[in-house]
């Protein structure tokens, strides 16, 4: 099969605390990954090098053919390479498309603006043709008629399906979910589940930073446990939630078993 | 103020040996209009057009010649220099042919030639002749003949003044008792202010000539032989009849004692449009005969500004991108650039821009060095506003935008700039109040604005107070505007932009 | 500007006929300390100090009556009205007695008299007397005695000055041939300017009185007897020997006709350092001796511009929290402040501060009146910048402030402004360069800040272009701690406000 | 037993759509309701009336003896006593405590600041006092060692906790909560959970905005169901979930029952 993303030996600090420590993931192509872990264990971090939003310390990063290696041994090329590395980051952000726990909708831009605006300026998408993807993602987020509406008009919940429809416009090759669900009612949630699942046949890949359980455990092709900036285990849903192999994995998971 | 003026004139010195080369289709001239009647002044009754005896020779002239008579208008002061800046090629203006100015300019020979004339209030029965101004406070025109004539009679107590007004106005207050000046004002002043008059003897004799570049030969060659056929012609009487200013000076000069053959049209047409109304409505509605001009004054003051601040916004603009996304040269030289600009007075940037430029083949007009001058002096202090406009956006935002696969300047474009607008328009506002007021100070590269107007008009109709006041009020009335057209900006960004819960 | 003069004697007319009770116990006299030698002026070692002759007959007088002199600096052309607006209750500074100025003010009896003195370049030995003058051009001051001397002979040449110097510097660059001018300025000049030289006898007299307010009789009773006791003495007689300044014609004044008594030594004093240094170094030398007093000048203008900017940022403050939070009525009345202090010029508010508030009985310093000037008329641009902060600051801020049972106030104080300071300083950087650049308008008000002591030293050292870049320097180098300043605060709080993610 | 919050026929409407119709609602010291309903359905709004940051248009809110009536018929009245408006909703914001869905820290204040700063000024409480209330509650909510960070150096579920101990440090006589445990993992979730009791116990009224239906189902009192800005049913957590009175309720709590 076709590994889309490749991580190796990925380390990030922040002043001298460790964020991330020598990361190793590789995805390929179509897969569904969940990211569970305690907070502050360093999940939104992950998602963000990924999306190239912060620059890690050491290590390789490969999404598709761009390849980002970065550390002591090549500290010296890349600090002339400063340039290529802003291009690289730039081509990965073409293939990823993140959702952000903050959300970060564009205060002054309308709905639909705000889902349209990307694909218009990026893809160069005829504004119709964007317009008319727009209205279909929103409609599968249950957000039918809030076209115009501008954020500061949308309850939590809604903003959050915004965002997610945002990043879904633009129709990634990779996309990074950081806790998609987390305003939603569980009835919304399934909805939500349900468009990952469709995205999912259509052969996208997807990672998503979730602390819903049950979402992990019955969506995902395989599900990672973080713990202190590393990644503990990656393995099937069943093996995690069932048979883990490390002991922290194990001490985490009957926490909400019980 | 000193050390600016200093300033200047060093740098007048360095700058004005430069000439430029004269165009033979047109016959560029120059006057200032803030002056008096009947040289060259705004026409009473349509004030976008300037009118004078000196205008008609100026326009009979280069019928002769041939070119197209062309109008720069130059502060009076600055006449000469702007004859080596190359603005023009010919100067007009009541110039009296002086030993002085001839070792500056080369002049033509005089177009017409007149004496000085004592006024007085009328009553003032006791003051005949000169004789009669022993002992008494005479005003006269600073380092004019007519200083020179008074200081030569010891008992006489010389005032000198700026401005011939000047010294009318203090004759009314009781300061003076007499002015000695130009036979053409006297003439035209004591019509229209019927409370004067003039008495005694022509004194002296004063020849006016046109002045030119030292080096333009053939140009005062042509001027002078097309003199010669106005004078032969019979046309230079016709003009000076008409505005009533023929007189024996000139029958000696011409040579030509015949009687008088035009009747002083414009001369009446003038006293009848400027003769002093005593009422309080008829100064109103001569205030909204002004109104035109001053409304026209206060556009170009506008327009300036206009054009100026839009300069200023986006070369701050830019420099504020170059100075927080433009890496350490670029930002370097943002900061250092405004640092200088705003460390520095704009008045010496104006100057610099206007006068030091044409070295360097540089030359622009008035209106494009002021706006050049106000706008990239302002798009310093712009830069810094937007500066604070972009800090004020969470780094949220342009994140969200480069992860949609925008570039960093599509986001800084479509994305940040507009959310900064609200953060940026009341500073802007600011400076754009500051910059019309500023905007006053491009008078000094011959820009007529709505300052230089008020002079003019103020001076010209012996009015200071009333049109200082309208003058006031258009400053104050061409910053509402703006004020409410921010303000509405500022309420439609609030509707739109109401922080997300 | 000429509007603004005008406006300003209107003002000065309705404002100045207000006087003020005297304070006996001290005597406030008032001179020009950007004069020259020998009568009032910077000591060239010590440039903190003055002194002159004229100095040293005040103290002796003061002495007589009792009283503590207090020096007050004032504009020589305001001398006048400052009289009459009570700031002190004598001038003394070369004040020849006219006729003119007997009109308004009273004149004490003549401290000194003295003469005119011809001044030529050394080697110009046609020059011998004032008929050597004929046909050539002389410089003199203007509406000077010298003057009216000259121009009493036609054949001469006269060219006016502002000041004396001038005709000096022209004389060197040949445009005139001689000078007329009084003798203690001659002396003074050409002792410390071996390139000039006095020439022929003394022509006219000049008598020198001390100014006072008309009204103030029994002052000038005081005056007048002290000075009979100073005369009586030698004390007068002593003064003037010191500073080389005896002469015939004091001879005659006081009948004293006895030997000299005292040594010049302060005349020597002035010449040893002055004398005019023709290296480089000494150059150098000397405008490290000025930077004493052109610090202590910066000094001032910094402090004038760090108190106004203070009071503009609190008094800014207040008027933008009226507009946000005030209601409709603050709300109105602020924004009427805003427009109207921000649609009219800085220099008519300070002049009716200074000026104008008297007259309602609120009498300030000058140090005070440019300070509320320059401060509340920043403010109005302030409250604008702030308001810009508040704007970016999220809606949820304040929310969440409230919930946690703080008062709206609370909110703002604690919660909000400081993180509006991120936004607001640049643009308050902006306006403070734009104020201490704005601070020169304030020596109309009589204040002695950096432009001022410029024209001061420039004037009394005869040096324009050096000490104009120094000072120059000094305004651009007083804004940079602040821009520095700024820069770091900046950064601290870019450090503790990084948008939370 | 002392009903200490009443609400009676509370109506907003935001342009011409009605966000809260109608509402009534008591409750007495000491208990813990939850409120539960699809995204959309105006919780967040019905807890921002309560705390008088959003003015309503008609109706009774009693918090403790401070009573706030708007509407038609004392329209003109409360027109003339803005003034008394604005100060009884000060009183009442004195007493009721929010965690917000958006959490709005105080992005200039260090950790141990947000929570502290609020209890000097409004409390006058001395600042030692104040600092070891704060380290207590940031104890409680794992957060040991976290306060002298910046709120940009807090990981989403981390922001939560400290958003929820400057709530709690006020001790209000109410607490609403706006999603409490949304960006926190089961773990966390548990032991915010047991903070909540401990203050049930201590006999504190707390009212909580919640997606989460085991903690709706075994922690609160009662639940309210609440669907396009009405309340539907307001019941114990069994009747509700097990046994609710309409069909409203039942449709929506057997959705996730399956
Ligand atoms: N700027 C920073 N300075 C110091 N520490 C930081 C900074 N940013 C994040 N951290 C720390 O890094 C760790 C990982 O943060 P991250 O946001 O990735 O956590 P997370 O797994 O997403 O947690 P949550 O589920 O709570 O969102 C946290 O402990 C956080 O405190
Ligand atoms: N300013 C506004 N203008 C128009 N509609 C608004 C405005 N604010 C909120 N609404 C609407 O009011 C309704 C209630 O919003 P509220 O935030 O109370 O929902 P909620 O129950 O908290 O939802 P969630 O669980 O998604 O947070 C929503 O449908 C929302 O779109
Ligand atoms: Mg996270
Ligand atoms: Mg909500």
């Amino acid at each position: 099969m076709n590994v889309i993303l490749e991580i190796k030996n990925l380390t990030r600090s922040i002043g001298s605390t460790k964020i991330l420590k020598n990361i190793s993931l590789s995805v390929q192509q179509g897969e569904l990954i969940s990211i569970i872990g305690r907070s502050g264990c360093g999940k939104t971090s992950l998602l963000r090098c990924i999306n190239c939003l912060d620059a890690f310390d050491e290590g390789y990063l490969r999404v598709g053919e761009i390849v980002i290696e970065r550390g002591r041994n090549c500290n010296h090329r890349n600090k002339n390479n400063n340039e290529s590395y802003n291009v690289k980051a730039y081509h990965i952000r073409l293939k990823v498309g993140m959702l952000f726990q903050t959300l970060n909708l564009f205060p002054n831009r309308t709905v639909l603006e705000n889902i349209t605006i990307a694909p218009i300026i990026v893809k160069k998408e005829p504004k119709e043709k964007a317009i008319a993807t727009a209205l279909e993602l929103l409609c599968k987020v249950g957000l039918k008629g809030f076209e115009n509406r501008y954020p500061y008009q949308l309850s939590g919940g809604q903003s959050q399906r915004v965002a997610i429809a945002r990043a879904l416009a633009l129709n990634p090759d990779i996309m990074l979910y950081d806790e998609p669900t987390s305003a939603l009612d569980p009835e919304l949630v399934g909805e939500v589940l349900n468009v990952m699942k469709d995205l999912d046949c259509e052969g996208m890949t997807q990672i998503v930073v979730t602390h819903a359980m049950n979402f992990a455990k019955t969506a995902s092709d395989y599900v990672i446990y973080m713990e202190q900036g590393e990644i503990i285990e990656m393995d099937t849903p069943e093996k995690i939630f069932y048979n883990p192999s490390d002991k922290r994995t194990e001490s985490y998971v009957r926490l909400f078993k019980e | 103020m000193k050390n600016t003026i200093v300033l200047f004139i060093c740098l007048h010195l360095i700058v004005c040996p430069i000439a430029f080369g004269q165009n033979e289709k047109t016959l560029r001239w120059a006057a200032d209009a803030e002056g008096n009647a009947p040289y060259i002044f705004q026409d009473p009754r349509i004030p976008t057009e300037i009118i004078g005896f000196e205008v008609d020779i100026v326009r009979a002239l280069s019928e002769i010649i041939g070119a197209k008579p062309v109008f720069v208008q130059n502060q009076w002061d600055g006449l000469i220099p702007g004859l080596y800046r190359g603005d023009y090629d010919i100067a007009i203006n009541g110039l009296e042919i002086t030993e002085d100015r001839k070792k500056e300019v080369n002049f033509s020979n005089p177009y017409y030639i007149t004496y000085l004339q004592i006024v007085v209030l009328r009553g003032v029965d006791y003051i005949q002749s000169l004789s009669d101004l022993s002992g008494r406070k005479v005003g006269a025109l600073k380092n004019s003949l007519a200083e020179r004539i008074l200081r030569a009679k010891e008992e006489i107590n010389v005032v000198t003044y700026e401005g011939e007004v000047n010294a009318f106005v203090d004759m009314k207050n009781g300061r003076i008792e007499a002015a000695l000046v130009d036979a053409p004002i006297a003439l035209y002043y004591t019509a229209t202010n019927p409370e004067f008059t003039m008495v005694g003897e022509p004194i002296g004799e004063i020849s006016y000539g046109i002045a030119l570049r030292k080096e333009d030969i053939r140009l005062l060659e042509k001027i002078n032989r097309a003199l010669d056929e106005l004078k032969r012609s019979g046309k230079l009487r016709q003009i000076l009849e008409e505005w009533n200013l023929w007189n024996n000076k000139m029958e000696v000069y011409l040579d030509d004692f015949s009687v008088s053959k035009s009747s002083p049209e414009k001369y009446r047409y003038f006293i009848q449009s400027v003769s002093k109304r005593e009422h309080f409505a008829e100064r109103i509605e001569l205030y909204f005969k002004f109104m035109p001009v001053f409304l026209k004054a206060a556009l170009i003051t506008l327009g300036l500004s206009l054009l100026s601040m839009l300069l200023a916004i986006l070369a701050g603009l830019i420099l504020a991108l170059m100075r927080l996304y433009g890496g350490k040269v670029l930002g370097f030289l943002s900061v250092l650039y405004i640092e200088i600009i705003r460390g520095t007075p704009l008045l010496i940037q104006l100057y610099l821009i206007f006068y030091a430029l044409p070295a360097i083949g540089v030359k622009l007009s008035p209106f494009l060095a002021a706006i050049l001058g106000l706008g990239f002096n302002y798009a310093a202090y712009e830069a810094e506003v937007y500066r604070s406009g972009f800090l004020s956006i969470p780094r949220g935002q342009f994140e969200a935008a480069i992860s949609l696969g925008m570039t960093p300047f599509q986001a800084i474009w479509h994305i940040i700039l507009p959310q900064t607008f609200r953060v940026v328009i009341p500073p802007m506002t600011n400076d754009f109040i500051s910059l019309i007021k500023d905007s006053s100070l491009v008078s000094v590269i011959t820009m007529i604005e709505l300052t230089k107007v008020y002079n003019q008009i103020a001076s010209a109709y012996y009015d200071y107070l009333g049109t200082g006041l309208i003058t006031a009020g258009l400053y104050l009335l061409l910053g509402l505007p703006f004020i409410r057209l921010a303000r509405h900006f500022e309420k439609r960004l609030a509707i739109e932009t109401k922080p997300s819960k």
